[in-house]
Parts: C-alpha cells; structure tokens; sequence
C-alpha cells in the first residue's frame, strides 16, 4: 500500500467532482487526473473496433474488421502503406501516433444498439479505447455515438446509411464518412429517370425502421422530383424472412417499378423473391417492370445472387473503381485477404485513417482538438476523389456511385457495375435541410 | 437480524460483503500481468452483473419456486427500461423517481401479462408468454416507435422538458446530483481497481432484491410458492387456489425484471427494443439454470458467470489465443489455437450452448449442485474440510425448520 | 375479390411450410412427448442440404487462364465444375440448376443420421424429465448446432436458385377469367406446396396404412398400453424422431430458393412452429397441418395493405395473437385431444 | 338429514351413463363405505363430490350448502377433504412442510401473501402441525423429503395433511389400495383411531372388503351407476341383491 496512488477517472463534468472530492474520506483524494477521457499514458494508444461478429451481419462486421486491422498496420508503418501513399495530407508518416504504437481491441455490436453501447462501453472502461470504429446499422451509429459523446471520446462510424446519424442524432464527436439516403436519393433518381424514363409509377417496400424510413422518404423525394408518382409504400417487418404476401398486390397495384428500402438479410430475401414471382418478366403500363434497391452492398449482392442482375442501387465506393486511392487500398487488402475489400471496409478504413491524420495534425489526442481537425477537412486520395468533411453537420461530402447488378460476370468478385459516378455538387444539401434538421452537434466534451 | 435467523444472517453478510467488495474480487490480476485479459472488475461489468443478477433472482422467484417456465420476461426488463427513460426525459435525470416508476409499469404489465398467461400451465404458458414477449418486441421496434424510438432507441435529448432539473442540473443520471458515471481508481502496485458510483447503486439494489428474495423463500409464501410446484392438484384439495399465489410470484418478478430494466438505463440512458425480444428472456433462462434453479444464490452466480464469459471470453480472438500459445512449436500452436479459437472470441455462444446443455443434462442443480457436490467429495475426502461457497447454500434451499441434510 | 384469392393462395403456401415444420414437431411430441426447441434448427440444416449439394455440384477443377484477370490484375483462376468435365457442359449445368430438388437425395439420408444422433444420444435420456428440461437441453442443443452452422458457412445468407424450369410466375389470373397479371405466383412456390402437400398425404398414409404406422398411432393414444404389449417402442421412437427429422429437412432444403438459408432460420421458424402446433393442439397431426395452413392464410390477410392501414402493425404480431386467443379460448387447441396437457 | 346429501345425480360421458339417479345420504359421525365393482360409477360419484365434475342433473349438498359449481379448493373449504388413491403429496418438499401447508391454509383461507413473515417464526402452526405427525406416528420423519417416503408413509402423511385441517368429511378413495396386508391393518388401525378420536365422517371408496366391513357402519352398494341398496355392513353380507350384483364375483 505504500506506493498507492489515486486518481479518478470517468469523471464527466468537472465542476461536480470538486464537491464530491471533498465529502470522501482522505484516501480518495483527487490525485493526476488526466486531461481527457483516456489519454493514453504508455507507449500506446488503443483503438476500438466495434463491429457486428454475431448476428446477421457477421459477415459484413470480418469485413470491416480485416480493414481496420490493415488500417492500424499502416500506421504503425507495417505493410506497404496502402491509402497512406495516396492521401493528401501526409501528416502521417507510418511510425504510429504521436510516438505512440497503435493497438486495437474489439468488440461485438451484434447490430443490436443495446449490444453496441454495452460493448462500446466496456471498450471505453476497460480498455481505456481513445475513439471507436465500426458498425453495420444506423440504430447501432447512432446509440454508440450518443455514449461516445457522453464519454468523451471519438466515433468514426461504418456504415450507416439513415439520414438521421447526421441529421436529428448528428453529434459532436460522430464523423460519418459513408453517405447517407438522401445522397442515395439524389444520385440514383436522375440514372433511373434516364434508364426507365420520367413517366413511372413506384411501389415502395419498407423495413419497419428507422432506417428504413428515411430511405423511403428520401428516395420519395428523389424520384418524386423527376416526376415519378407514388403509388403505395408498404412497411414490412423486420426479419419477415417470407415476402411474398406484401409481393403479391406489387403487379396489380398499377406500379411499374418496385423499391425495396430494406437491406441486409431482409433485402436478400425480398429481392429473391420478387424476381421468383417474375416481376421483372412483366409488363405495365407498356413498360418493363423494373426493381431497384437504393442500397447495395457486395455481401448483399453475393447473398442474392442472380436476382440482381440488372437491378439499379448506390453505393458509398466499389473496389473497381479507378484511382490511386482505390488501386492502393485493394492492392494491399486483396494481397493480404485474398479478396477485395467491400465498401464497408473501405469507409472503416478511411475512418481509421482519417481519425489517426487528425491526432497527426492536431498534435494531440484530445477530442476537442481532433474534432476540430476533422471539421472542415478537405482531402484527397481515400478512393472517393475530393472529399470534403463538413464542420456543420460531421458529414462526408464525396461522388456517390451508382450501381447495376451486372449481367454477365466473369468471377465471384465481379457481380456489380459502377453505371455512374455521381458528382459531389450533386448530391450537397445544406445542413438544415428538412429531412436532415433538428439536431444540434452538442459541445466538444473532454471528459475528465 | 433483519428478521433472518443466524444461519441466513451470515449467508446475507456474506453476499454483501462479496458485493462490497466485487471490485477487488472481478479484478485479481495485475494491469501488466499476462492474464489481465481476465480482468472483469470495470464498473459496466460489474453493473451488468448486478443488474442481471437481480433480473435472474426475480425470474427464480417465479421458475425456481413454482416451476412455471416464461420465456418472456424481457418484456418487463424493456418496458422497465423505457418507463425510466421517460422519466428522465419529462422529469428529472436523478434515478430515483426513474427507478420507482420502472418498477410499477413492468408490474402493471406484468399483472396484465400474468393474468392472462396464467390461465393455463406447461408448456402452454410458456409459449403464452414468448408469444407476448415477441409482440411487445415487435410491436416496439416498428409501430410503438414515437414511444420507443424503435431501433435507434429511446434516449435523453438536450431538448428533453425535464421539469424537475433546474438549469444547473446533472446532464447525465444521478443520484441527488452524484453522477453514476463517476468512478474512483485505486491503483496498488500493478493493481487498479475502479470504484463507480453507478455500481453501488445497483448494488446497493441487488442486496435489497437479494434479501427479499431470501425472506420470501423464507416465508410462508414461499412455501406455498413451492407447493405450486410440487403437487397443484394437492394444493387445490388443501383449499388453496394456486393462482393467485402464482399471479403474485409473477408480478414479483416482473417487478424484478423492471427495476433490472431501469437500473440498466441508469446505468445508460438508452432502451432499446432488443432488450425485449425473447432471446434476451431466453438469456435469464439460461442464467438461472446454470447457476441453479430454485437456490437463492444461483441465479446471482449464473447472471455472474454468464456475463463475465461473454465479456471476457467473447474478448479472447486469435491475436491472444496465438500470444499464449507462441511457446508450442509452430504447427501445433496453429492447431491448439483454431481449435480454441472456435469456442472464443465470436463462438463464444457455442460455448454457452454446450455448457448449458451440459447443466441441464447432468446437473440440474446448476453450479449451485455442483459446488456442493465438489464439497462433499472434499469433506468425504478430508475428513472435515470447508464447506465452500456452497456450504450456506446448502441449507438455503430446504426450509429453514430443517437442519442441513444428514451427511 | 382478387386480391383476396391471391392472398389465400399466398397463406396456403405459407402455411404449407408451417404445416411441414408443425408435423414434425406434433410427431415427435405425440409419440415420444419431447418438445423440441431444436426443430427449427433441423428445418435450417435441410435448407443447407440444399447449400451442400449446390457446392458438390460446383466443385471445381482449376485451370489458369491468362488471358482473363482477376481484381488485383494477375491471371484469372478459372474454375470449371467437375460435373461439367465428367458429363459435359450441358448435363453438368442441367445438374447444377437442378441442385435444390437434388438435395432431397442428400437431405433425407442425412436428416436421418442427425435424427438418429439426436435421439440416441440426447432426446432419449429426457424422455423422463419434465417438458421444461427437454425444452431447456433442446433450446441448448439449438444455439450449438447454429453456432457450428454459422463457423462453416459463415453469418452471410447464401442463395440457392430454383431449377430454370421454374422461373417466373403463373399467371393464375387468366385461368379465373380475370385480366392478365392480376392474380400470378411464382412456379417455385406452387411446386412447394404440391411437394409439401406429398409429404403430408405421405406421412399420413404411413401412419394409417403401415403396421409401423398403427404401433405409433397407438402409442400416441396411449403410451403406457402399447408398452405393456411387449412392442420394442424404443426402436420406433427412433425411427420416429428420425423421420421428422427428414420431414423437417426436406422442408427445409426445398424453401432454400424462396428463403436463402442463413444459420439463424433455424430460430426465426422456432417460436413460429410452435405457435402452430399449440393453435393446432399439442399431439394432433391433423391440427397442426390445420393450424399451419389456418395461419398462413391468417398472416397473409393481415398483410392486406387495406387490413394494414386500419391497423398497423397488425401482420407483425398476427400469429402471435391468433395463439394467445385460442389458447384462451380453447385451451387444447383447435383439434388438441381432451386432455393433452389442457390446463 | 345427512351430512351429506346427494340427490336425484345423473351424469354421463357420451353414450355412456355413469351416474343413474344416484341418491346418497351420509349421516354426520358415521363411515360409509360405497363399494361395487369396476365400473359401477364410484370414481365419478367421487369426483362429483369433490367438484372435480358437474353432474347433468341432481344436487350434492353438504352441510345444508350446495357443492356443485364450486371449484376443489372452495369445496376443501366448506370442510371436505381427500385422501387419493395414489397419495398426493408434495414431493419436493419436507414431510413437515408438507403438514404446515395444510395448517396455513386451515388458518388463512384462500390466499394470503404472507412474503414476509417467516416460516420458523410461526410457533403455533408449526406446533399444530407436529402434534398431527404425532398422531400418525410420523414425528421421527419430519425432515425427511416427501418424496422419499415408503407409501404407507406417504398414506399417512396424507392422511395428517388432511386431518390438520379438521375437515367435516373426509374422503378415502381406496385408502389401502396397492398395500401389503401388514401396512392395510396399520391404515385400518390409524383410520378407526382416527374416527374414535375425531369424530370425523368418512366416505370410503374401497375395493377390499376387509376394509370396508372393519370400519364402515353404512355401505352403499353402486351397481352400473345406481345405487341398489344402502344399509349396515352385516345386512349388506346377507342380501342376496349384493351377492348377485358384486359379492358373488368380488374374491371374499
């Protein structure tokens, strides 16, 4: 007991931590607290990785999981660099942060945004985590930004797709790189106005969601604008496994084109089944029926199989596309992994990396200082083209992708064609738009 | 004291004191030691095993005692939860008033539920009550959203009312001002242990859920409660309805699994829908089981075990398992590591699957049965050595006008 | 009017899966009076009978071909199925497209075997344990073999088409005098519902016309007597278990196409089946196909966009509902025996 | 007037009449014994009794109060208790807690919490309930598990968890049933000390006669659902009726 030494820690607002001191017996008397939630002492930093390892999107969560480990590695300097080679701001020089070596730990979101806080929480506690990466689900984004806010530290969310992350929930320590359902909106409506003309009618399937209504509305919207009508959105139960009974009044509801807002295992489902009940074998109103699913991911695509073929959706970035960014990223995680890396990888992998730049340039880890590197951050060379990280709301501005299940692929990888890259200018909104507004970023919050 | 007799008056201090003291004892190992990994005593684990083991110790009361098998219990942990987030939205952010009112919405509901399921026994009631359980879920993820925030979650906004909190008021739950997150670190030498304010508080709940629990089995009710179980065609031929002394261990555990749902969002101001859907009932099944149905410490060792294992085990990924294996030569480390490797880290719920089957098959009695057992075989082995942890259970589980079964 | 008629034609087919997993369930509780909470999880493992043998058919030899590239830019491996090597590109992709209905040969010797390890090694030893202990090592039973399904085939689900053949839809419609694409539903799914309708009538047959058929039914009516007669009834309980196990599995490998299988369907069908075998009444086969179909129509009525609008959300807890009602109101259940665990 | 009245029962289960214009009168005090054989309708006269079924038509009084409609523990309550063929007991629990139920129920009447009173702390019922494993020979087994008992222990034990209760009537249905020749003379013995010490009026269903001609003072002979006579064991064994209908088959 002679060389004890006590601090406290956890501690969120100063100013009641005084009093408190006081009221306790001697020994607890305050000692060296820290500047900020965690700040990492030794010769390391840790890293979070928050991920979903059970659950259905287990596989999406290995994913991202391989590209946040190969993320670290190029930090730390191991590896061939990947992204570090083509980013443009190099204050990164691949000998870890600040001095210090990057470690990681990780844990298990099961896309349940109770499991999430529970395990972002003992990351925070127990491993003493900096900031955290990761996550398949907007509900999942948004309950571990909320905590991370809370605690004082960083999240770089993965994918989450609802507008809400950062639009009502947008939070002052939660930067989305990933694009959102407005974005997914504005870029496909113009493609599909193109391909299936102005002139159609929309059926609208919807998981029974947060998500899946903002993507609704969005793509509402989006395709409302170009002159497609409404005929009826429908809200389907999460986890129906069985479609069919909201697939049968699709043909005869007067609709020539079906939107299925759902993702993940919902999606795969939905989408095989509506091609079973030969949907895109019809014709109505003199037009081929066509279907489109706003939201696509490789796993998706490959649990899917041949029904997407030909089908319409957006993605935040794909592996084939052709810059230095994208080339780098795939060459070191295709060498390393065997495959090429889903967009999902890639956008926890810019994260990690965009989050390791900012501690670089602020020179410190505290949030309040990364945060504001990360504000109003422009840069280049992650896959996306120029990019730009919006102070106002956290959200990355970058070209949305258009997709198409191809039709004839030559591999397993090769099962989606980029159709178009659309600009940056195209899919901008101001960050007080209705479908986005009435959320506030709240104050930088160090801990303690 | 306390109205318990010396025998249950040690037993209680004893779990307070394991309680008390839970932050040395879920921390044995040093921060650099190589089995830090197994390190559990941060303030959400500890919290966590508070709080389960007050939602195993109430679900006892109804399984353990009548034998009545509900498989939807998360729904009062949820709606617990959710009344106590309200409470924090319209009210105030102290936990108290949050606490009380999750207790009374999850026995409302729990009366209604019970009433109803209770009509009928077996393997009835049981799919009654998961077939509730998984409408509430349902229900709550998709319709009930501008109650419940559906898969986001219901949370605390800045913009929340909070009539009762003036403008200088705690922006996160506390107690009179003292926040729950707050914690204190001891380090003694390579040691740390954390001290978290949070923590007590549901401690200081669970010794209370723990010590009615124990006078219930105690009491008269409990034996009418165990009467149920046993023989309730002899129970109706003695004058006495069963049903409303199993509508009342019903609504005791709801209760039970309410407050567990409020502590749970005091601890994180967040309920989400997840934590009603039947697994999570499923989840308070299995603990109760493993530690030992029926005993009045089992449910808290299960809550304990099972959530320990599936933070620290859930933890143990290749990275580690290949650090402890790295002095085996290199071929049989990557065997002994891809065969370990398929029970931690993600499979760690094949794990649980086994060992729970497993209890069930051979040891019905849980972990409670088997501390004994191992007691036994010391005590037969040693002469006379020490009873073990099972030792004051022994008793615990037979009534108290009967002395420790004849050895 | 049409939509009606599509919605019931749509609850039949969903209802003939419930159907299929209930019977195996209500046979399993009827003869051996287990409840099983692992019959979901044989209905998953026949769905990857179907996974299984689409991946045998499609084992592929290598051959490099330069001329192609794969994603990192180095020459393409190209894979060419063996079947297709061994019997020619034509027959190896007619076998390949025919993977799912091939499956059923797979399927059944191999649900048998599970069936068999499952009571000799596990059930068996329950027969005399209260219900809530077979549900709870059933329930254990459950999570291990999804979480071994999940280690080998991974958490993404995988899809398995339908044979060509049976691509695209009926135009159901046009046969009832009504305007084309009114009423049209997939071939797939009406082929699995004369297949699940052979397997009931096949299944009942067996039962009423077999000597093994009678020695069951008996033992169902009353287990203790056929015991007394000196009939080896541990044998039959086998081969009980065994043939809902099949039952359960080619269920499960033929639904491959309509639900791409995952290791977690297992689970998503668990609560389902066995809300339909108490709606049916406990240890009645009859009411349990009953109570499958009775549901499935129910379910698909509530997904009526006009039933929807009035109440929301009510195709979620539809089933869930219909079972507490009828358990309440008639607690043995639609078809239940007089006192078959009643109370 | 009886005790017990039955008047004008008619019961029956689909095709068949169980229960034909049955009419039984039991005098307080007394130990009537209906006897007749298998099928004669006394398991279902029993179980109309204790209101486990309602008759189509007729009417039980007890005690000047109608029993039909009332549930089992209702009609425990009016004072009726009984004892089960195969003895019904709390298995998982202790012998002398298997006795204290009974004395709470005595004392509480349907449902009480009692969730924080303690069990040892109730001096008096735990007293009255060592006195009545006293009386049937059973204090040396107060701890021991219920369900480990020998079942003429058990019998016993049943019989306590009734007799603690200070019923009015209680109902045997046949108390000796499956017992050896030894352990029926104890239950015979343990019956009529029963009767002489508490004057309890019993309804015995039994098989044996040796049982019913050592206690019974009337005998109801039931015949396919009828009652053909009803009289005092020493005319029973003269009238031919009884020979015809059951004596002559029966193994006495």
């Amino acid at each position: 007991m002679t060389t004890s030494r006590f601090t406290r820690r956890g501690v969120l607002k100063t100013g009641a931590v005084a009093g408190a001191g006081v009221a306790l017996p001697t020994i607890f008397t305050a000692g060296s607290a820290s500047a900020f939630t965690n700040e990492p002492k030794g010769d390391t930093v840790t890293f979070g990785f928050n991920v979903p390892q059970s659950g259905p999107y287990a596989d999406e969560g290995l994913d991202e999981l391989r590209a946040q480990k190969l993320a670290v590695e190029h930090i730390n300097g191991e590896g061939d660099g990947g992204m570090l080679n083509t980013f443009s701001s190099k204050a990164l020089d691949g000998t870890g942060l600040l001095g210090k070596k990057v470690t990681y730990v990780t844990g298990d979101t099961q896309t349940k945004s109770d499991a999430a806080r529970a395990s972002a929480k003992s990351m925070i506690e127990k491993d003493g985590v900096i900031m955290i990466n990761g996550g398949s689900s907007s509900g999942v984004a948004i309950a571990v930004q909320g905590l991370c806010q809370e605690a004082g530290i960083i999240f770089m969310a993965g994918l989450t797709h609802s507008n809400d992350t950062t639009g009502k929930d947008r939070k002052k320590h939660g930067f989305r790189h990933f694009f959102n359902a407005y974005m997914s909106g504005a870029a496909l409506a113009p493609v599909l106005a193109k391909a299936y003309g102005t002139d159609r009618k929309a059926y609208h399937l919807t998981a029974d969601y947060t998500w899946g209504w903002t993507q609704e509305e969005s793509i509402k919207a989006a395709t409302e604008a170009v002159g497609w009508q409404t005929v009826k959105t429908v809200r389907t139960p999460v986890g129906a496994g069985d479609f069919s009974s909201y697939l049968t009044p699709v043909l005869n509801s007067g609709a020539d084109v079906l939107v299925l807002n759902h993702y993940g295992r919902d999606m795969i489902n939905s989408i095989t089944q509506a091609v079973q009940f030969g949907l895109r074998d019809k014709v109505v109103n003199g037009k081929q029926f066509e279907i489109v699913v706003p939201l696509y991911s490789e796993l998706m695509a490959e649990g899917a199989g041949e029904a997407i073929k030909g089908v319409y959706g957006s993605m935040n970035w794909n592996w084939q596309l052709d810059n230095p960014g994208t080339k780098a990223f795939v060459k070191s995680f295709g060498e390393k992994y065997g495959r090429p890396p889903s967009n999902s990888a890639q956008t926890c992998y810019v994260q990690t990396l965009l989050y390791a730049d900012a501690v670089a340039r602020a020179g410190s880890f505290n949030p309040c200082a990364v945060i504001e590197a990360l504000e109003d951050f422009d840069f280049d060379g992650m896959g996306n083209g120029p990019t730009f990280y919006r102070g106002a709301d956290h959200q990355c501005f970058k070209d949305v992708l258009v997709m198409k299940g191809k039709e004839n692929p030559t591999n397993q990888f090769d099962i989606l064609e980029i159709v178009e890259l659309t600009p940056r200018a195209q899919v901008e909104y101001a960050p007080d738009h209705p479908m986005f507004a009435g959320g506030t970023l709240g104050e930088c919050n160090p801990g303690d | 004291m306390l109205g318990l007799n010396r025998k249950d008056t040690t037993f209680f201090l004893i779990v307070i004191a394991l309680t008390l003291f839970t932050p040395f004892l879920m921390q044995p190992f040093g921060e650099t030691s190589p089995l830090a990994q197994f390190n559990g005593g941060y303030p959400d684990l500890m919290a966590k095993v508070a709080i389960f083991g007050i939602f195993a110790i109430g679900f006892n009361i109804l399984f353990g005692l009548t034998g009545y098998l509900s498989f939807g219990h998360a729904a009062f942990l949820g709606v617990g939860s959710y009344a106590a987030v309200w409470m924090f939205k319209l009210l105030t952010l102290n936990v108290f008033p949050a606490v009380i009112l999750a207790v009374i919405m999850s026995g409302l509901l729990a009366l209604l539920i019970g009433w109803i399921s209770l009509r009928r026994s077996g393997i009835y009631f049981s799919i009654l009550t998961l077939a509730m359980a998984e409408m509430a879920y349902r229900l709550a993820y998709s319709v009930l959203t501008p109650l419940t925030n559906g898969e986001t979650g219901l949370q605390v906004r800045p913009t929340d009312p909070r009539i009762l909190d003036g403008p200088g008021a705690a922006d996160y739950p506390n107690l009179f001002g003292l926040e729950l997150s707050r914690s204190w670190r001891l380090e003694i030498g390579d040691h740390l242990f954390t001290f978290n304010v949070g923590y007590y508080f549901c401690a200081a709940f669970a010794i209370l859920a723990f010590y009615i629990s124990l006078r219930i089995f105690r009491s008269p009710f409990g034996l009418m409660l165990r009467a149920v179980k046993a023989n309730q065609q002899r129970m109706n031929y003695t004058g006495l309805n069963p049903k409303p002394y199993t509508l009342a261990a019903f609504v005791i555990s709801g209760m039970y699994a309410g407050l567990a749902g409020g502590l749970m969002a005091a601890m994180d101001p967040l309920a989400g829908a997840e934590r009603m859907q039947w697994t999570v009932g499923g989840e308070v099944v299995i603990m109760t089981i493993l530690g030992g149905a029926g005993t009045l410490m089992g449910p808290v060792l299960g809550a304990g075990t099972i959530k320990y294992l599936e933070n620290i085990f859930s933890k143990i990924n290749e990275n580690v398992l290949h650090d402890w294996f790295s002095f085996l030569p290199d071929g049989l480390e990557n065997a002994v590591v891809w065969i370990l490797s398929r029970f931690t880290g993600e499979g760690w719920a094949l794990t649980l699957g086994l060992v729970f089957m497993l209890v069930v098959a051979f040891l019905p009695g849980g972990l409670v049965e088997g501390g004994q057992r191992i007691a036994r075989l010391l005590r037969r082995r040693g002469g006379k050595g020490e009873g073990g942890a099972g030792g004051g259970e022994e008793t615990a589980h037979t009534s108290p006008s009967t002395p420790p079964a004849a050895e | 009017m049409d939509q009606i008629i599509l919605q019931f034609i749509n609850g039949l087919d969903k209802g003939s899966a419930y159907a299929l997993i209930a019977l195996g369930l209500t046979l399993i509780f009827g003869t051996l009076g287990v409840v099983n909470f692992a019959h979901g999880t044989l209905f998953m493992l026949g769905a990857f009978c179907a996974v299984v043998m689409q991946r045998i058919l499609t084992l592929s030899a290598i051959t490099i071909d330069p001329t192609q590239k794969d994603f990192l830019g180095r020459p393409l491996e190209v894979k060419t199925p063996y079947v297709e090597l061994w019997f020619g590109h034509d027959i190896g992709q007619l076998l390949i497209d025919w993977a799912v209905p091939l499956s059923l040969l797979l399927a059944i010797p191999f649900m048998a075997l599970v069936g068999w390890v499952m009571e000799r090694g596990i059930i068996k030893h329950f027969y005399k344990r209260p219900h809530a202990d077979q549900i709870l090592v059933t329930f254990g039973l459950a999570i291990v073999i999804q979480e071994i399904v999940k280690q080998i085939f991974g958490a993404n689900p995988i899809p398995v088409p339908a044979p060509k053949a049976f691509s695209g839809s009926l135009d159901f419609g046009v046969l009832l005098g009504f305007d084309p694409n009114v009423i049209v539903y997939p071939y797939w799914r009406l082929v699995y519902f004369l297949f699940s309708s052979v397997i009931l009538a096949a299944v009942f047959a067996f039962l009423r016309y077999t000597t093994f058929g009678m020695v069951v039914r008996a033992g169902m009516a009353d287990r203790e007597t056929v015991g007394i007669l000196g009939i080896n009834i541990d044998k039959r309980f086998t081969i009980m278990f065994a043939i809902a196990a099949i039952v359960a599995g080619v269920a499960g490998a033929m639904y491959a196409p309509i639900n791409s299988p995952n290791y977690h369907m297992g689970m998503d069908f668990l609560v389902l089946s066995f809300v339909v075998v108490v709606v049916g009444g406990m240890g009645s086969l009859p009411g349990a196909v009953l109570a499958g179909y009775l549901l499935g129509i129910l379910e698909s009525f509530a997904s009526m966009n006009v039933i929807k609008d009035a109440l929301p959300g009510i195709d979620q807890i539809i089933i869930y509902l219909t079972a507490i009602v009828v358990l309440l109101l008639r607690p043995r259940g639609l078809l239940g025996k007089r006192g078959v665990m009643e109370d | 007037m009886g005790i017990l009245e039955v008047k004008n029962v008619n019961k029956s289960f689909g095709g068949l009449h169980a229960l034909k214009d049955v009419n039984l009168s039991v005098r307080e005090n007394t130990v009537h014994a209906i006897i007749g054989p298998n099928g004669a309708g006394k398991s279902t006269l029993l179980n109309v009794l204790v209101g486990k079924l309602i008759p189509d038509t007729g009417s039980v009084m007890f005690d000047g109060k109608s029993v039909l409609g009332r549930k089992p523990y209702e009609i425990n309550q009016m004072g009726i208790s009984r004892v089960f063929q195969t003895p019904e007991i709390f298995g998982d629990l202790t012998v002398l807690e298997n006795v204290l139920i009974p004395c709470f129920a005595h004392r509480d009447g349907v449902f009480r919490m009692h969730a924080f009173e303690t069990v040892e702390r109730e001096a008096a019922m735990i007293e009255m309930a060592e006195r009545i494993l006293e009386d049937v020979n059973m204090a040396d087994k107060r701890h021991a598990h219920a369900a480990a008992l020998s079942r003429g222990d058990k019998r016993r034990l049943e019989m306590a968890m009734c007799l603690v209760q200070e019923p009015k009537l209680l109902l045997l249905d046949e108390p000796t049933a499956g017992m050896a020749r030894a352990n029926t003379n104890s239950t015979i013995d343990l019956l009529k000390e029963i009767h002489e010490k508490r004057a309890i009026t019993m309804v015995i269903i039994e098989h044996d006669m040796h049982v019913v001609f050592s206690l019974a003072q009337r005998i109801t002979v039931l015949a396919q659902g009828t009652p053909i006579v009803e009289d005092t064991p020493e005319n029973i064994k003269g009238n031919p009726k009884v020979r015809e209908a059951y004596l002559g088959t029966a193994e006495v």
